[in-house]
């Protein structure tokens, strides 16, 4: 409908600009950027003129054995549009801006990105382990993780102070 | 006068605690009796869910689902299998769409009566536990006649209904149905009609439509706080377009419209239940899918209204039988983090009130 | 004499009572006290900061004007018992300490011993 | 204390028990635990809601005395771990344990708490909870039905009711 050829003709004019590609998929646009633009793209996805992406729905790390991958998805309270934004994030260097100042909604799923993925997020105001305790060693769910064996997972730890 | 600071005492509202909803600690920075500062700190229940997911096939993680919300675990199966529904392209029968509903509105009354039953026990009220305890026994024979299993519903499969409701099911959600109203007239004179109630709960804790938009909060928080949002009606999936009910929106931003919001919600579902009992059609429960389930590569990402917020599912498929990468985005976990901001100024008491109303769900919180 | 006798065997029945009860666990409970029972408990952690610490003032004061009206009401209890006997004048003379309490706990009040925050 | 130790510690004191008579004093005592549990809330997942619901009007542990669902360690005399516990999760479960007064039991309830359930091969999560805490009482049943969890609380009464008679499981061994 109206809405989707106007979302659309937004995102292509928003891709170009940060030359990032756009695919489509199951009725939702997918915009991959690299990591440097995704500030830009985030804000100007925010923005858009009559149809704004602006609610962070959910910001998930994702590991393609060669590369990291962070995906938001951006959707509206008050619109049907959607639109899913990849950054491709460097495996040996894991760093891209953070989504906080965009939206305060991205503190805890940054948190968690980092605590699963180890993807550093610049300028996030306390990037701790959400999940595990904090001298939990190796990142779960990169696709090279190894599970500690029952014996290791077994013995019980003991606590930091202030853990 | 000189300004009498007491010192600053850092409270564990920790993981065993009766009112934090399972294992959710919370360091609290207090100043006599008034928060100045909330800390969450969950983990405790992480069970690493997704990580499991990648080494289950499809059908194998549907029993995990009902572990995730595990207060309204056939919506949580719902979402679930939507998810890989929309990404394969299946159709399935309408008797299963129409079983799919019923059931996933009655996870969601289940859900909502567990909320008013642990809110009210967090403000000390007792009898509002007993009664609702008491009422969501009997959607729990509901889900027993059927799947076997009072709490984890195991009953939706990708491609269907797993089974098929015995004969004294119908008649029981009739009865259920009908004395559902007499029951919300019961709760609004135990616990929300209660001056007790009110005192404690009105203009407790705000959260303004601008924190919601910057928190990105969903479920019913947001429609309690005056945005008229549900996915329901904003992104109609399954059959949800063929019902007429309409979202019950409050504008007290407090933690009594909150709670009151539920109850609405409760009378919307039991009228989705009688349109869903009355046009049920005849027909098979599971439509033809392929014994070893295997998506075409791709991703798709869908989200489901579930009773304590938005449950989304990010499938990556590879065309193998196990995801690549399943992404489960639960509401839960992104409604508390506006619990710092909402509890500041209050005190220690009101912040139990208000983490109450948040109806965080650690299944869901931690994953 | 002898309905003081009852209020003695009373007095003493109680004070037997409760030495009876607060016998009974040192003798029969098992006690065996280790160094992890015997740390704070805070919901499964340990505490964090500095747990002895000063409280705010108003929970004293608030306990303060308590206390100076429970001593009031203990007062009223004899009086009220028998103030048909005692005639008018102690009635007058009772209802004088209530006023003159009165004035103080207006006072306290203007003070704000009972603001609570 | 570690987990090893205070199992020999628990053996010998049961053991010297089976031995001596059981004298009438022990055998009320031993009654009158049996018959008012106060366990400590140790809901952690699921199965806490079970916990609950066996707490609640319909299946009711009122009628066994064993209702009282005290929320400290100080007061209570069963720990009941319902539900998941992780690796992060053990050292507390091990610290409130530690913090419950003699006389005192610990049931495991669901297979989670039993053996780690579903979650087993999960990188967080501790494979049973017998590895932090002497059990009991296991209940299988993910989550077990309130009325296995009342048949489990009976079973550890009719342990605590005669030591001497129950055999003595060799605790993960």
């Amino acid at each position: 409908m109206a809405n989707n050829e106007v979302l659309r003709k937004r995102v292509e004019t928003l891709a170009a600009r940060v030359n990032g590609e756009l695919e489509e998929s199951l009725g939702t646009l997918i915009l991959k950027v690299k990591a440097s633009h995704i500030t830009e793209t985030l804000t100007a996805a925010k923005n858009f003129e009559d149809t704004p992406c602006d609610f962070l729905h959910d910001l998930a790390g994702m590991d393609h054995n060669d590369h990291f991958e962070v995906v938001y998805q951006l959707c509206s309270l008050y619109g049907p549009q959607k639109l899913r934004v990849k950054a491709v994030v460097d495996r040996e260097n894991p760093v891209i801006d953070s989504a906080t100042s965009i939206w305060g909604g991205a503190n805890f799923l940054e948190r968690e990105a980092y605590d699963m993925f180890g993807i550093q997020f610049k300028g996030h105001p306390n990037l701790k382990r959400i999940y595990l305790w904090d001298d939990f060693v190796g990142f779960p769910m990169r696709k090279d993780y190894v599970t500690e064996s029952p014996e290791v997972r077994n013995t019980v730890r003991v606590r930091r102070e202030d853990d | 006068m000189s300004v009498e600071r007491t010192e600053e005492l850092l409270l564990n509202m920790g993981p065993q605690h009766p009112s934090m909803h399972g294992v959710f600690r919370m360091v609290v920075h207090l100043e006599g009796e008034v928060v100045t500062k909330l800390d969450p700190k969950i983990g405790y229940l992480h069970r690493g869910m997704e990580k499991l997911a990648e080494g289950r096939t499809y059908p194998q993680f549907i029993p995990y689902t009902d572990r995730l919300d595990y207060l309204a675990s056939p919506h949580n199966n719902f979402a679930y299998v939507l998810a890989v529904e929309k990404l394969m392209g299946v159709e399935i029968p309408e008797r299963a769409e129409y079983l799919r509903i019923i059931f996933a509105e009655l996870a969601r009354i289940a859900s909502h009566l567990v909320f008013i039953a642990s809110a009210a026990l967090d403000i000390a009220g007792w009898t509002g536990w007993g009664y609702a305890f008491r009422d969501r026994e009997r959607i729990l024979d509901l889900f027993e006649m059927t799947a076997g299993s009072r709490l984890t519903v195991n009953a939706m499969r990708i491609g269907g209904m797993s089974i098929e409701p015995p004969a004294e099911f119908w008649p029981a959600l009739k009865s259920f149905l009908d004395d559902l109203p007499e029951m919300l007239e019961e709760y609004y004179g135990i616990y929300f009609g209660n001056e007790i109630t009110m005192g404690r709960l009105k203009s407790v804790g705000i959260l303004t439509p601008q924190m919601i938009q910057d928190l990105s909060i969903t479920g019913p928080s947001l429609r309690a706080s005056g945005i008229k949002y549900d996915v329901r009606r904003a992104e109609p999936y399954s059959i949800y377009d063929r019902f007429d009910f309409d979202i019950p929106v409050l504008h007290g931003c407090d933690s009594y419209d909150r709670n009151l919001i539920r109850l609405e919600e409760i009378k919307e579902s039991a009228k989705i239940l009688r349109q869903a009992v009355r046009d049920i059609p005849e027909g098979p429960i599971m439509a033809k899918v392929p014994k070893l389930i295997k998506p075409p590569a791709g991703e798709v990402y869908h989200r489901v209204e579930n009773p304590k917020g938005e449950l989304g599912f990010y499938i990556v498929s590879d065309g193998s039988t196990k995801p690549v990468r399943m992404r489960i985005r639960s509401g839960s976990f992104i409604n508390l983090q506006v619990l710092d901001e909402i509890c500041r100024g209050w005190k220690i008491q009101d912040v139990i009130a208000i983490f109450a109303t948040l109806d965080a769900v650690l299944g869901e919180v931690d994953k | 004499m002898s309905d003081f006798a009852a209020i003695g065997l009373f007095l003493v029945a109680a004070i037997i009572l409760n030495l009876v009860m607060m016998a009974m666990p040192k003798l029969f409970a098992p006690n065996k006290p280790h160094r992890e029972k015997l740390t704070a408990y805070e919901c499964g952690n340990e505490t964090i900061g500095r747990t002895w610490l000063g409280f705010k003032s108003n929970y004293f004061l608030y306990a303060l004007v308590f206390t100076a009206f429970d001593v009031e009401t203990v007062f009223l209890y004899p009086w009220a018992l028998t103030f048909r006997k005692l005639g008018t004048f102690a009635f007058v003379e009772m209802f004088i300490f209530i006023v003159i309490l009165l004035v103080g706990f207006w006072y306290a009040w203007k003070e704000g011993a009972l603001e609570w925050m | 204390m570690d987990v090893a130790k205070e199992k020999e510690l628990r053996e010998a004191e049961l053991l010297v028990e089976k031995n001596v008579l059981i004298t009438n004093v022990d055998k009320l005592l031993n009654w009158a635990r049996g018959h008012s549990f106060w366990p400590v809330t140790f809901g952690l997942a699921c199965c806490a809601i079970e916990m609950m619901a066996t707490g609640g009007p319909r299946y009711d542990l009122a009628r066994f005395g064993w209702e009282v669902f005290r929320a400290s360690p100080r007061q209570a005399d069963v720990m009941i771990v319902a539900g998941t516990c992780t690796r992060k999760m053990a050292p507390l479960l091990r610290r409130v344990y530690d913090q419950m007064p003699e006389p005192k039991w610990v049931i495991a309830m669901g297979s989670c708490a039993n053996a780690g359930g579903p979650f087993a091969d999960s990188y967080s999560m501790i494979t049973g909870v017998d590895k932090v805490v002497p059990v009991d009482v296991y209940i299988p049943g993910c989550p077990p039905r309130p009325e296995s969890l009342i048949y489990g609380l009976m079973q550890l009464q009719y342990k605590v009711n005669n030591p001497g008679k129950v055999r003595l499981a060799k605790h993960g061994k």
